[in-house]
C-alpha cells in the first residue's frame, strides 16, 4: 500500500512535469489529467473517497473538458508548436527555475523539521457532507454566488465581439 | 443678517444652470444681482460701540467644541465691501471674455465670493478652516479651466502650495484645541475661548509658525510666492482680479485676526525676521517685475512687492503700519485688479500679453492707455493715489521699530518707479507696434476702468474712511501684545542688530 | 485766510483734469483757453495774495483747510503756509508760467496733442504750486512727486520716439531716488515729532535738537531729495537727457521752475540745515562743485538745449553754494533772476529751432543775426544775463551769491570754484552766441515773426534785464546767519567784478585768433570728458545700470521657483520609476510575488 | 490504513506547486498558464486532504471541495478570458498583454 502511495506521486510529480515542459497544448492537457487522475488515487489512500470520486468526476471530467473545448476552439496547429519551442529556450528557465528550486528548499527545510508522523484515518462522504452543509453552510452558498458570478463573467466575455461592438461602445 | 451675506452668493450659485436657461447672459445677471444684494445688505451695518458689529454664534458639532460663530467688525466690514465690489468688477469684465460653460464660471465666482466672505467673518478656528479651504477650490477651478496655455501646471502649482500650506495652519488649529483641552478639559475651536489661552512660549512659537506659514503662502511672502507669478498669468482675467484684490488679502486678514492676537508674544519675537521677509518681498518681487516681458506676469510680480509692505507694516506692531497695512490691502485691491483688467482688455485685442509685441498704445487706444498711465502710477506710490497713503504709512509705522530694515524698504519706491514705468514706456509709448482697428474702451470697460480710477483717487485724498473703519479693529490687535505679553517692545529692537539680525 | 489760497493750485488743476476728460473733443482755441486762462487766474490770484501779504506787512499766513488723513500717532492735512518765500515762489511760478503757456501757445500749434500737452503743463504748475504752498511736508511731497511726474510726462510728451522715453524715465527714476532720501527724512520727522507740519517740525527741530545727531541726518536725508530734485552732483545726469522734451516745458520745468524745488526745499528747510553745520558744508560743497563741473560741460556741448542745460545746472549749483554758505536770500533771489533770464534763453532758443525746422547743433547754425533778429536780441539779453554782465539781473544776483558767501565763510575752495565758474560761464555764453548769431549762415530760416511767441519774449527780456528791481520780502523768513568776520576787501570786490570780463575777453581772444573752443579742444580727452558730462552717465550704468539689468536678466525665471520645481521633478521622477514597476506582465508580477514569498520565509526561518 | 510520514506528503504538495509555479513563471501561452495555474491548485487541494485525513475530521475535504469550486469558476472566467483575448489581439502571448499598463 506505501509503495503505490509513492509510485502514485512519483507519476503526478512526472506528469505535471510534463505539464510544464509540453509544446503540444493537448498533450500537456492529457498530462495534467494524468496528474489529476493521480492525485485523485492518493486522496482514495488517503481515505477520502468523496474527494478522489470528486476529484476525478469535476475536475478531471468537467474542467478539463472544458479546456479540450477551448483548446479545439483556438485550433492552434504546428505553428503554435513551433512558437512554443521558441519561447521556451533555455534561457527563459534561469531565473524561475532558480526561484522554485530556493522556494522548495525553504519549504523542505521548514516542512522536515518537526519529524511527526502520525496516521490517516478515513473520513467517509456523509461526514464531510454533514459538515458541508452544517458549520459550511455560509461557505457553500458563497461558492454557489462565485459560480455564478463566473458564469455570467464567462458569458459576457465570449460573446461574439461584433455584438459587443454593437451594443456598448467601450474600445 | 450675518447668514444671509454668505448665503446669498451660495443660493446664486446653486440657481445658476436655471439662470442660465432663463435667458442667454442670465448667469450674469444672476451673479450681478446677487452680489449688488450682498451691497444692499452690507449698506446698514454700523458700529454699535462693541467689539463686533454683529455676531451670531450657534453650536454646531457641541462635542467637538466646534460652533457657527460669525462676526463683523470694521476690519471685516472694509474687506467685505472689497470683495463685494471686486466681485462684481470680476463679473463685468468677463462679460466678453468668457464664453464657454458660462454658468459653471459665475457659479464658480459666487461659491469663492462666498468662501472669502466666510473667512472674513468666521471666528470660530473651525470654521474658518472650512471658509478657507471652500474658497480656495472654485478658485483652482477657475484657473484650470477657463485658463490660459499652462493652465492645469499653474492650476496645480497653486492648489499645492495653498493645501500644503493650509494643511500646517490645520495642525496648529488642532494643536490649539488640545491645548485648550488641557488647560480647561473642554475642547474648544472658538477664537474667543482661545485667546484665553495661556500657551507655553515654545509651543506658542511652532503654532504660530503654523499660521503664519499658511498666511505668508496666501499673502505671499518671498520664498513661499512662486505660486502666484504662474497662477496670476494663467488665471482669466476674473480669476486674476480674484486673486490679486481678494485672495492675497485674506492672508493678511487672517494674520490680523488670528496669528497676531492668538500668539502676542510669539508674534512680536518673530517680527523682526518676518519683517526681513516682507523687505525681501518688496525688493526681490520689484527686481523681478523689472525683467519680465510677459505684461501680466509683470503685475503678478509687483503684487509680491506690494504685498511685502502689507507683511512689513503688520508686523512692525503699531497703529500707523497696521492701519497702512490695511489701506494697502485696499490700495493694491484696486491697482492690482486694474492692472489685470488692463492686460486683459489688451489680451482681447491682441491676443498678446509681450511687451515686445506691444508698444505705442497711446496712438491706438488713448483712453485705455490714459487708464493704464493712472494705475501704473497708482502702483508706483504717487502720492495722492491711494497706494502712497498706504505706502508712506507702513514705512513711517515701522521706522519706529527699525530704521535700517525701513531705509532698505524704502528703495521699493525707487523699484517701483522701475518696473512702472518701464511697463508704460514699453507698452504705451514707442512706435505703435499692434496692429490698428481694435476699438478703444467699450462703455462697460470704461465704467468698470472709471470706477477703480475714481476709487484709487479718492481713496488716495480721502483715505480717512478705511482708517476710521480700521482703528478699532486694529487696537485691540494691538492691545493684545501689551496687554498679554509685558514685554516691552519698543526699546528692545528699536534697532535689530540686538537680535543678531 | 488760507481757503481761497487753495484755489491758485485749484484752478490749473481743475482745467488739467478738464483738458485729460474732454481734450479730444476740444479745439486748439477751446485748450489753449482752459490752458492759459487757468493759470492767468492763479496768476491773478497770486498777485493779489502777494500784495495781500506785502501790505499786512509780513506775517506769515498758514491754516489748515483739510485733513487728508489722521492715523494712529500722525496727522496731516491739506494744509497751506504762505510767507515771504512762498510769495517769491508763487509768484516766479505763476508769472514766467504764464508767460511760457503763453508762447506754448503759438509753439505747439499744430501738434496732435496740444490739449494733452496743456493737460500735463497745467498739472505741473498745480503741483508746483502745491509745492510752495504746502504747510505739510507730505502735501509738499505730494507736489514733488507730482511734478516729478509731470516732468515724466513732458519729458516724454512725444512719445513715438524711444528715446524720449527713455529719458524721461531716467529723469523719474534718478529723481525718484533723491525722493526717497527724502521720504525717509520726513520717516524721522515722523518718529521724532509726530508731526509733518513744516513750521512745527521746524521749530521744534530748533527747541529740541540743539546738540543730537538728527539734525544731521535729517537734514543731510533732505539734501538727498534736493540734489535729486536739482540736479546737482551725484544725481545730475538725467537732466541734460530731459531736453528731450518740447521747448517750452524745458524753459519752465527744467530750467525756471522744478529744478529749483530742492533749492525751494533747503530754504524752507533752513531751521533744520543750520543745526546741521556740517551738513550745510557739505551743500556749499555740492553746489561749488557741480557749478563749475556743469559749467566745462556747457563749454563744449553742441546742443543748443544741452548747453542750456549744462547751464542750469551750473547755476542752480550756485544756489546750492549760497545756501551753504548762509546766503540763503541771495540763493532765494538768484533762484528768481535765473528763472527769467534761462526761460529768456530757452524760449529764444525754442524760437530757433523751429525756426531751423527742429535743428538743434549749434555746428549747423551761425550768421543768424540777420535773419533773425530779435532772437539775437533775446539770447544777447539772456546770455549777458547768465555771465552777469553789469546792470542786467543776474548780475545782481551773482554778485550778492559771492559776495555774501565770502563774507560768510571767507575764500573756501567752493568759493574759489564759484569765482572760476563764473568766468567759464562768461566764455560759453560768448560762445553760444558767436555760434548762433555770428558768422556764416549755413540754413535758411524761416523768420521768427510770430507775435504771439514774442510777447512774452519781449516781457521775459524786461525782467531778465530789470528783475533784480523787484522786490523780495524775505526779511522775516530766514534766520540771518551771523555774518562771518571776514571783512569783504576791495579786492574781492573787483574778482567777482570783473572774472565775468576775464571770460569775454579770454573768449573774445580766442575768437579774435580764429579759433573755436571746440577746435581747440576737439581731439583733447578733456573735451570729450566735459561732453559726456564728466562721465557719470557711463559710471553709473557700469556701476548700477548694467549689474542691475544683468542680474534681472539672469533670473527672470525666479531662481526661487527652483527647489519648488525640484520637489516636483522628484515626485515625478520617483512616479515614473514606481509605473514602472506595474508594467502590465503577468509572469513578472508573479515573479515578484515569489520574491515576496521567498523574503518572508526567509524571514520566518 | 496507509501509513506514510506526513512530511512526504507535505513535501510533494510543495514539489508539485513548485513545478506549477515554474510552469506559470515560464509559459508564455495563456493556455498554459492556466494548466500551470491548475497544477497549484491541486497542489494546495492535496494538502488540505492530507490535513483532514490525518486530524480524521472533513473540513479538510470541505476546503477541497471549496478550491474545486474556485478551480470551476477561475477556469471558466479564465479561459473565457483567454478566448476573448486570442480573437482580438490573435495571440495568447501573456507579455503582450500589457496595454493597461501605467
Amino acid at each position: 500500500m506505501t509503495g503505490l502511495f509513492y509510485f502514485t506521486m512519483l507519476i503526478a510529480l512526472l506528469a505535471a512535469l510534463q505539464v510544464v515542459r509540453g509544446l503540444n497544448a493537448v498533450h500537456a492537457l492529457l498530462h495534467l489529467i494524468v496528474t489529476l487522475l493521480a492525485l485523485s488515487l492518493l486522496f482514495f489512500l488517503l481515505g477520502a473517497p468523496f474527494a478522489a470520486a470528486l476529484q476525478v468526476i469535476v475536475y478531471a471530467g468537467a474542467i478539463m473538458v472544458l479546456m479540450v473545448f477551448v483548446i479545439m476552439m483556438l485550433n492552434q496547429g504546428d505553428a503554435a508548436v513551433e512558437q512554443e519551442r521558441a519561447w521556451l529556450d533555455v534561457a527563459s528557465w534561469r531565473v524561475p527555475g532558480l526561484l522554485c528550486g530556493l522556494l522548495l528548499l525553504e519549504l523542505g527545510y521548514l516542512l522536515l523539521a518537526p519529524a511527526d508522523g502520525g496516521r490517516v484515518r478515513a473520513v467517509d462522504a456523509a461526514a464531510v457532507g454533514r459538515t458541508l452543509f452544517g458549520p459550511y453552510l455560509l461557505l457553500v452558498e458563497l461558492a454557489s454566488m462565485l459560480l455564478l458570478a463566473a458564469l455570467v463573467g464567462a458569458w459576457h466575455l465570449v460573446r461574439p465581439l461584433k455584438n459587443r461592438r454593437e451594443g456598448t461602445s467601450d474600445d | 443678517m450675518l447668514i444671509w451675506l454668505l448665503l446669498v452668493p451660495v443660493l446664486a450659485a446653486v440657481l445658476m444652470p436655471v439662470a442660465e436657461g432663463w435667458r442667454r447672459d442670465g448667469s450674469r445677471w444672476l451673479s450681478l444681482v446677487a452680489l449688488g444684494l450682498q451691497a444692499l445688505l452690507l449698506l446698514p451695518l454700523g458700529s454699535d460701540g462693541g467689539t463686533w458689529w454683529l455676531e451670531s454664534r450657534t453650536d454646531w458639532l457641541p462635542l467637538l467644541g466646534i460652533g457657527w460663530h460669525l462676526g463683523l467688525d470694521g476690519l471685516s466690514y472694509l474687506l467685505l465691501w472689497l470683495t463685494v465690489a471686486l466681485g462684481i468688477v470680476s463679473v463685468l469684465i468677463s462679460w466678453r471674455e468668457i464664453r464657454q460653460r458660462v454658468a459653471f464660471f459665475h457659479c464658480n465666482l459666487l461659491l469663492s465670493v462666498a468662501g472669502i466672505v466666510g473667512v472674513f467673518l468666521a471666528l470660530d478656528l473651525f470654521l474658518f478652516f472650512v471658509f478657507w479651504e471652500l474658497m480656495l477650490i472654485p478658485m483652482v477651478l477657475l484657473i484650470a479651466i477657463w485658463g490660459h496655455d499652462n493652465r492645469h501646471y499653474a492650476a496645480t502649482k497653486f492648489f499645492i502650495f495653498t493645501q500644503a500650506s493650509s494643511l500646517l495652519m490645520l495642525i496648529a488649529i488642532l494643536g490649539l484645541a488640545f491645548a485648550h483641552r488641557a488647560q480647561t478639559g473642554v475642547i474648544s475651536f472658538d477664537r474667543d475661548d482661545l485667546l484665553q489661552l495661556q500657551l507655553s512660549p515654545v509651543l506658542a512659537h511652532w503654532l504660530m509658525l503654523g499660521f503664519f506659514v499658511a498666511f505668508a503662502v496666501k499673502l505671499p511672502m518671498v520664498p513661499l510666492h512662486t505660486w502666484l507669478p504662474d497662477a496670476h498669468t494663467e488665471a482669466p482675467t476674473a480669476g486674476s482680479v480674484m486673486l490679486a484684490a481678494i485672495l492675497l488679502k485674506t492672508g493678511a486678514y487672517g494674520l490680523l485676526r488670528f496669528s497676531l492676537p492668538l500668539f502676542p508674544e510669539a508674534s512680536a519675537a518673530f517680527a523682526p525676521v518676518a519683517m526681513t521677509l516682507g523687505v525681501l518681498g518688496i525688493l526681490y518681487g520689484a527686481k523681478l517685475a523689472f525683467a519680465q516681458h510677459d505684461m501680466k506676469r509683470l503685475v503678478a510680480y509687483t503684487s509680491v512687492s506690494h504685498m511685502g509692505f502689507v507683511l512689513l507694516g503688520i508686523y512692525a506692531l503699531n497703529g500707523m503700519a497696521l492701519q497702512g497695512a490695511v489701506m494697502q490691502m485696499l490700495a493694491h485691491g484696486f491697482s492690482t485688479a486694474a492692472l489685470f483688467i488692463v492686460v486683459g482688455m489688451l489680451y482681447e485685442r491682441w491676443h498678446t500679453r509681450d511687451l515686445r509685441q506691444l508698444g505705442g498704445l497711446w496712438t491706438r487706444l488713448p483712453r485705455l492707455s490714459g487708464f493704464t498711465m493712472l494705475f501704473a502710477l497708482a502702483s508706483l506710490g504717487l502720492p495722492g493715489l491711494a497706494n502712497f497713503v498706504a505706502e508712506f504709512l507702513i514705512l513711517a509705522g515701522a521706522f519706529q521699530r527699525t530704521w535700517p530694515l525701513t531705509a532698505v524698504a524704502a528703495l521699493g519706491l525707487v523699484g517701483a518707479a522701475l518696473y512702472s514705468l518701464l511697463l508704460v514706456q514699453r507698452s504705451l509709448w514707442g512706435a505703435a507696434k499692434p496692429a490698428a482697428g481694435a476699438p478703444d474702451c467699450s462703455r462697460r470697460e470704461w465704467l468698470v476702468l472709471g470706477a477703480l480710477a475714481l476709487a484709487l483717487v479718492w481713496f488716495g485724498l480721502h483715505p480717512q474712511p478705511v482708517l476710521e473703519l480700521v482703528r478699532e479693529p486694529l487696537l485691540r490687535v494691538l492691545d493684545a501684545p501689551l496687554a498679554h505679553s509685558g514685554v516691552e517692545l519698543s526699546s528692545s529692537w528699536l534697532s535689530l542688530r540686538g537680535r543678531g539680525l | 485766510m488760507g481757503a481761497w489760497l487753495a484755489w491758485i493750485p485749484l484752478l490749473p488743476l481743475l482745467s488739467s483734469l478738464t483738458l485729460l476728460l474732454l481734450g479730444r473733443r476740444l479745439d486748439e482755441r477751446g485748450a489753449a483757453l482752459f490752458g492759459v486762462g487757468s493759470v492767468a487766474l492763479a496768476a491773478l490770484l497770486s498777485l493779489v495774495a502777494i500784495l495781500l501779504f506785502v501790505v499786512s506787512d509780513g506775517t506769515a499766513w498758514g491754516g489748515q483747510a483739510l485733513s487728508w488723513f489722521s492715523a494712529l500717532g500722525l496727522e496731516v492735512g491739506f494744509s497751506l503756509y504762505f510767507d515771504g518765500l512762498t510769495a517769491v515762489m508763487v509768484g516766479v511760478i505763476t508769472g514766467v508760467g504764464l508767460l511760457i503757456h503763453l508762447y506754448s501757445v503759438a509753439y505747439m500749434s499744430g501738434d496732435d496733442g496740444f490739449a494733452r500737452f496743456f493737460a500735463y503743463l497745467n498739472l505741473f504748475v498745480a503741483m508746483m504750486l502745491i509745492l510752495v504752498l504746502a504747510g505739510d511736508f507730505l502735501l509738499l511731497y505730494l507736489g514733488w512727486e507730482g511734478v516729478g511726474l509731470c516732468s515724466f510726462l513732458l519729458i516724454g510728451f512725444w512719445y513715438r520716439v524711444p528715446e524720449n522715453g527713455y529719458a524721461a524715465r531716467k529723469a523719474f527714476v534718478v529723481t525718484r531716488v533723491g525722493d526717497v532720501a527724502l521720504a525717509l527724512g520726513l520717516l524721522i520727522l515722523v518718529q521724532q515729532f509726530g508731526t509733518l507740519l513744516i513750521q512745527d517740525s521746524v521749530g521744534q527741530a530748533q527747541l529740541l535738537w540743539a546738540d543730537s545727531d538728527w539734525p544731521f541726518w535729517v537734514a543731510l536725508l533732505l539734501l538727498g531729495g534736493a540734489v535729486g530734485k536739482s540736479a546737482q552732483l551725484p544725481l545730475q545726469t538725467w537732466l541734460p537727457d530731459a531736453m528731450a522734451g518740447p521747448t517750452p516745458v524745458s524753459a519752465l520745468i527744467h530750467a525756471a521752475t522744478m529744478v529749483t524745488a530742492g533749492v525751494y526745499l533747503i530754504a524752507r528747510t533752513q531751521g533744520i540745515f543750520l543745526l546741521a553745520p556740517d551738513v550745510l558744508q557739505l551743500v556749499q560743497l555740492v553746489g561749488g562743485l557741480t557749478l563749475f563741473l556743469a559749467a566745462c560741460s556747457a563749454l563744449v556741448q553742441q546742443d543748443l538745449k544741452r548747453i542750456l542745460a549744462y547751464s542750469t545746472i551750473s547755476q542752480i549749483g550756485y544756489m546750492f553754494f549760497a545756501l551753504g554758505a548762509g546766503a540763503f536770500s541771495a540763493a532765494v533771489f538768484h533762484l528768481m533772476t535765473h528763472a527769467f533770464f534761462k526761460a529768456l534763453l530757452f524760449l529764444a532758443a525754442g524760437q530757433v529751432i523751429l525756426s531751423l525746422h527742429h535743428e538743434q547743433d549749434i555746428r549747423r547754425m551761425g550768421g543768424l543775426l540777420r535773419p533773425m533778429p530779435f532772437s539775437a536780441l533775446c539770447f544777447a539779453i539772456g546770455c549777458a544775463a547768465l555771465a552777469a554782465l553789469p546792470f542786467t539781473s543776474g548780475f545782481y544776483s551773482k554778485d550778492a551769491i559771492l559776495l555774501q558767501a565770502y563774507a560768510h565763510g571767507g575764500a573756501g575752495i567752493a568759493w574759489w570754484l564759484a569765482l572760476a565758474g563764473a568766468g567759464v560761464t562768461a566764455l560759453y555764453s560768448l560762445r553760444l552766441f558767436v555760434r548762433l548769431f555770428l558768422g556764416e549762415c549755413h540754413t535758411a530760416p524761416t523768420p521768427d515773426n510770430r507775435w504771439p511767441m514774442r510777447w512774452p519774449l519781449a516781457l521775459l527780456c524786461l525782467l531778465a534785464l530789470f528783475g533784480a528791481l523787484i522786490p523780495q520780502p524775505l526779511s522775516d523768513v530766514f534766520v540771518s546767519v551771523p555774518a562771518g568776520e571776514q571783512h569783504v576787501s576791495w579786492a574781492v570786490h573787483l574778482a567777482v567784478l570783473l572774472m565775468p570780463w576775464l571770460g569775454l575777453a579770454l573768449g573774445l581772444w580766442l575768437l579774435l585768433r580764429g579759433e573755436d573752443l571746440r577746435r581747440r579742444f576737439a581731439g583733447g580727452i578733456l573735451a570729450r570728458v566735459w561732453r559726456t558730462g564728466w562721465g557719470f552717465d557711463a559710471l553709473y550704468n557700469a556701476l548700477l545700470v548694467q549689474p542691475l539689468s544683468l542680474l534681472a536678466r539672469l533670473n527672470r525665471r525666479d531662481l526661487l521657483d527652483l527647489p519648488v520645481g525640484f520637489l516636483a521633478w522628484l515626485s515625478r521622477t520617483c512616479h515614473q520609476g514606481l509605473s514602472r514597476l506595474q508594467n502590465g506582465r503577468l509572469r513578472q508580477y508573479v515573479a515578484g510575488i515569489v520574491w515576496g514569498a521567498l523574503l518572508v520565509l526567509a524571514v520566518v526561518l | 490504513m496507509t501509513e506514510i510520514p506526513v512530511e512526504h506528503g507535505l513535501l510533494f504538495a510543495a514539489a508539485l506547486f513548485c513545478i506549477g509555479l515554474v510552469g506559470v513563471l515560464v509559459r508564455r501561452n495563456l493556455v498554459f498558464m492556466l494548466m500551470s495555474l491548475e497544477l497549484m491548485l491541486n497542489a494546495t487541494a492535496f494538502v488540505f486532504v492530507l490535513g483532514g485525513a490525518l486530524h480524521g475530521n472533513a473540513d479538510g475535504q470541505v476546503m477541497f471541495v471549496m478550491i474545486l469550486t474556485l478551480a470551476a469558476a477561475e477556469v471558466a472566467v479564465g479561459l473565457a478570458l483567454v478566448v476573448h483575448l486570442y480573437h482580438r489581439h490573435r495571440s495568447l502571448d501573456a507579455d503582450r498583454l500589457d496595454v493597461m499598463k501605467g
